[in-house]
């Protein structure tokens, strides 16, 4: 059965490592930090300018000033920092988030992202999503596999106007976890209850599956 | 040091100077760390043909969404403008511009700008719609476009204290895109929440250097919190 | 959290992985603000051949001086190089190479290099043996050369304060340098005056946060004076 | 007379203004932080990174962490700021220091200065100085107008590598203050009892003479 949006979060935060700084953006991403595995630790940048993000506030701690880049109310965790746009994002530019986790439209087997705009709609604008993607080195897509008409998200080439090129290396969807490699999506591993042939059906781009594909596990 | 000191007591001496078609550079992130009372000061004033520089247009009735109401900006480079309605439609009847700009070029183009240097190279929108028209360079077996850097007729900037000298700390995350916004105005007018005598801030602590700042004007601020979250 | 614990307890730790061959960016100005004791530890491994990118060279006997004793610098990158009389003789002799750069350019490069910038156009060495060989471009009448960012095997960053997490504040002038350094690095080590737990810096006022730092020391510093100038 | 370095650097007090940032290069510029008119208040800019530097310690106030760009040690003057080397280039390179004052071997009738290299003597390098001559509006030149053999420092055009091209507007020497214009020396102000005809002949480059040339005033 396909994963709700709070198992793909589950099954994310298992991509992280003792020590990691992790940009997550809006929707399942951020609720990846919900289920950070107890043994280890991960910082959350924010890239409005705060490296430490906290817990949402209790009503008594709610500060205007303190918000994260979803301009939601946040706290600092212990040992945060604070500072300017441009600094968050030299760090992020600069390669220094360990992990980035962020939605999309589209993925294609050549590693490229639409995440931003679908023509014909107002445009609303890319945010810090285009440094985001060409910044990090660990880039973590999660979406639907397929829209609510059916249709592969994963591509051989985007259909849509691109927020980066040739940087998305994995993929967690509610059906799978995928790599990108060589210019094709590999099978990594299957939603419990999902088939390899519906993967198959509703991966658009071209799909490699290797011998070794093993069932998601969460913990 | 009397040539040094940039308070001034209204906020028509804060903003005198501006123009129509004139650009403005603005701090702030959504509503968080935005100069309220010199956007206020704008409307009243009634100044059109603004190109305002500044990472969101803030929300309508609120922040730079009220210079919306009498159409008083011509041109809005941003990084994300999805909060307002009033935005939207301008922006489908052709009355608005909008040059959107990733949210840490649009930062450093700002830093860039005050510092001197006129362009830059970044991966940030190779390959994208934001490339396009730009020049594309490889370094080092990646592959880059040229921004250039942006300067500003005024800057409009929010902090938390300033010293008569102009020296600034920001407060939390309202520091934003304010302190890059500050050195990037030919006139930068620092709107505060405190102003204390020099030598109250500790010299190393201080975000903005007074060197930036022409004009601090003591503010009041509503400080609107966009999305309210809590954990109770 | 101890995946975020910097702190090593030896300077072997400290400065574990420097090979021959690579290079170091180190922070400091003049002997201001150096990390005395990781100069130190490269002295006393012998690794050689080093490219050093740092505004000065120390003096005789101290700072990155003592690493001309063995001969451990090949090349050095850097705005001034007076204070020295070993540096002349060994560039003289053709056993040291030096890349004069001017000051604000070098501190640009390595801010560059931490950012993700690969290069940048400043007006700075126009026309001047800085900028021969350098692409020249006109921006808004004015002519420019574009500089490459500079990033370094590892950087030895000097500090007052730091956490556990390697969030980092400087004291007085002794940041200079340092800050930029500190980004620069595929290993950052800061040296510093002080060890605190995480939460005991004010989160404003970090001036290097924990992510660009790999590992921190505690340190020991002699801090020679160059020029004790006074006013008795 | 020839003036002396004192006086030199008394004349150079004079064209600031209250409010001025002003960064002082070693020797007879840094001199002129002493003649300030009392009147009025400068700001003095170190490039290590201090904007409002005050004066030498008292040998108890002494701190290795609290010099000036000549490596001396310093204090701080009340509202000062103290930052990194590229906060303090930001604020060179992008023209918001006021006036630089520095020093040189020659300067030119096109306002290119040579000032930190000596073909076959060692090269100690740059600091700071070309960025402060690409940076500044208002850049004064200290120096002897001629050197120890009587040959002129002010050129036709600059035999000595340049520390920058086309940024000088005013030099102030010991015989003289000249303003550069459309490729001329033009002269403002003779040194008391330093003549016109001493000047012509000490100056290799284009010497324009206006008729309303005023004799050096110092207060």
């Amino acid at each position: 059965m396909a994963l709700s949006r709070e198992q793909i979060a589950q099954r994310v935060a298992k991509e992280f490592n003792d020590g990691d700084y992790v940009n997550l953006g809006i929707g399942i991403p951020t609720l990846a930090a919900n289920y950070v595995p107890s043994d280890i630790d991960v910082m959350l940048q924010s890239e409005n300018g705060l490296l430490g993000m906290g817990p949402y506030p209790t009503a008594d701690e709610v500060d205007a000033d303190m918000i994260n880049a979803g301009k939601e109310t946040v706290t600092t965790a212990t040992g945060a920092a604070i500072f300017s746009s441009a600094e968050s994002f030299a760090m992020i530019r600069g390669g220094h988030v360990d992990v980035t986790v962020l939605g999309a439209f589209e993925v294609d087997q050549e590693g490229n992202i639409a995440s931003y705009m679908i023509p014909g709609k107002l445009v609303k604008g890319m945010g810090g999503a285009m440094d985001l993607v060409a910044g990090a080195e660990n880039i973590i897509v999660t979406m639907t596999h397929a829209n609510k008409h059916g249709e592969s998200k994963l591509l051989s080439k985007c259909t849509l106007p691109l927020t980066g090129v040739n940087c998305i290396t994995k993929i967690i969807t509610d059906l799978a976890v995928l790599e990108i490699s060589e210019g094709a999506f590999v099978l990594k591993e299957t939603a419990p209850g999902v088939s390899i042939e519906e993967i198959q059906e509703k991966t658009a781009g071209k799909l490699i599956v290797p011998a070794d594909v093993k069932e998601m596990t969460f913990s | 040091m009397s040539g040094f000191d940039k308070v001034v007591n209204s906020y028509a001496e804060a903003m005198a100077g501006i123009e129509d078609n004139m650009t403005v550079i603005a701090g702030g992130f959504g509503l968080c760390g935005i100069p309220e009372g010199l956007i206020a000061e704008i409307k009243n004033k009634g100044t059109k043909g603004l190109t305002v520089v500044s990472n969101n247009c803030g929300v309508d009735g609120f922040g730079l969404g009220i210079l919306l109401e009498d159409k008083q900006i011509k041109k809005m480079v941003s990084s994300y403008v999805g909060e307002n309605a009033l935005f939207e439609k301008q922006l489908l009847n052709g009355e608005l511009e909008v040059e959107l700009t990733p949210q840490g070029t649009l930062a450093e183009k700002m830093r860039a700008g005050g510092a001197g240097i006129p362009a830059f190279y970044t991966a940030t929108g190779y390959g994208t719609l934001v490339g396009e028209g730009k020049e594309e360079r490889e370094f080092n077996g990646r592959n880059y476009i040229l921004e250039e850097s942006i300067t500003g007729d005024f800057a409009i900037v929010k902090a938390w204290k300033a010293d008569r000298y102009g020296n600034c700390i920001y407060r939390h995350t309202a520091q934003n895109f304010n302190p890059m916004a500050a050195t990037a105005g030919k006139i930068t007018v620092v709107e505060v929440e405190e102003i204390v005598e020099p030598g109250e801030l500790e010299p190393s602590q201080i975000q903005t250097p007074g060197i930036y700042v022409d004009r601090v004007i003591l503010g009041t601020f509503e400080k609107r919190i966009e999305k309210t979250t809590t954990r109770d």
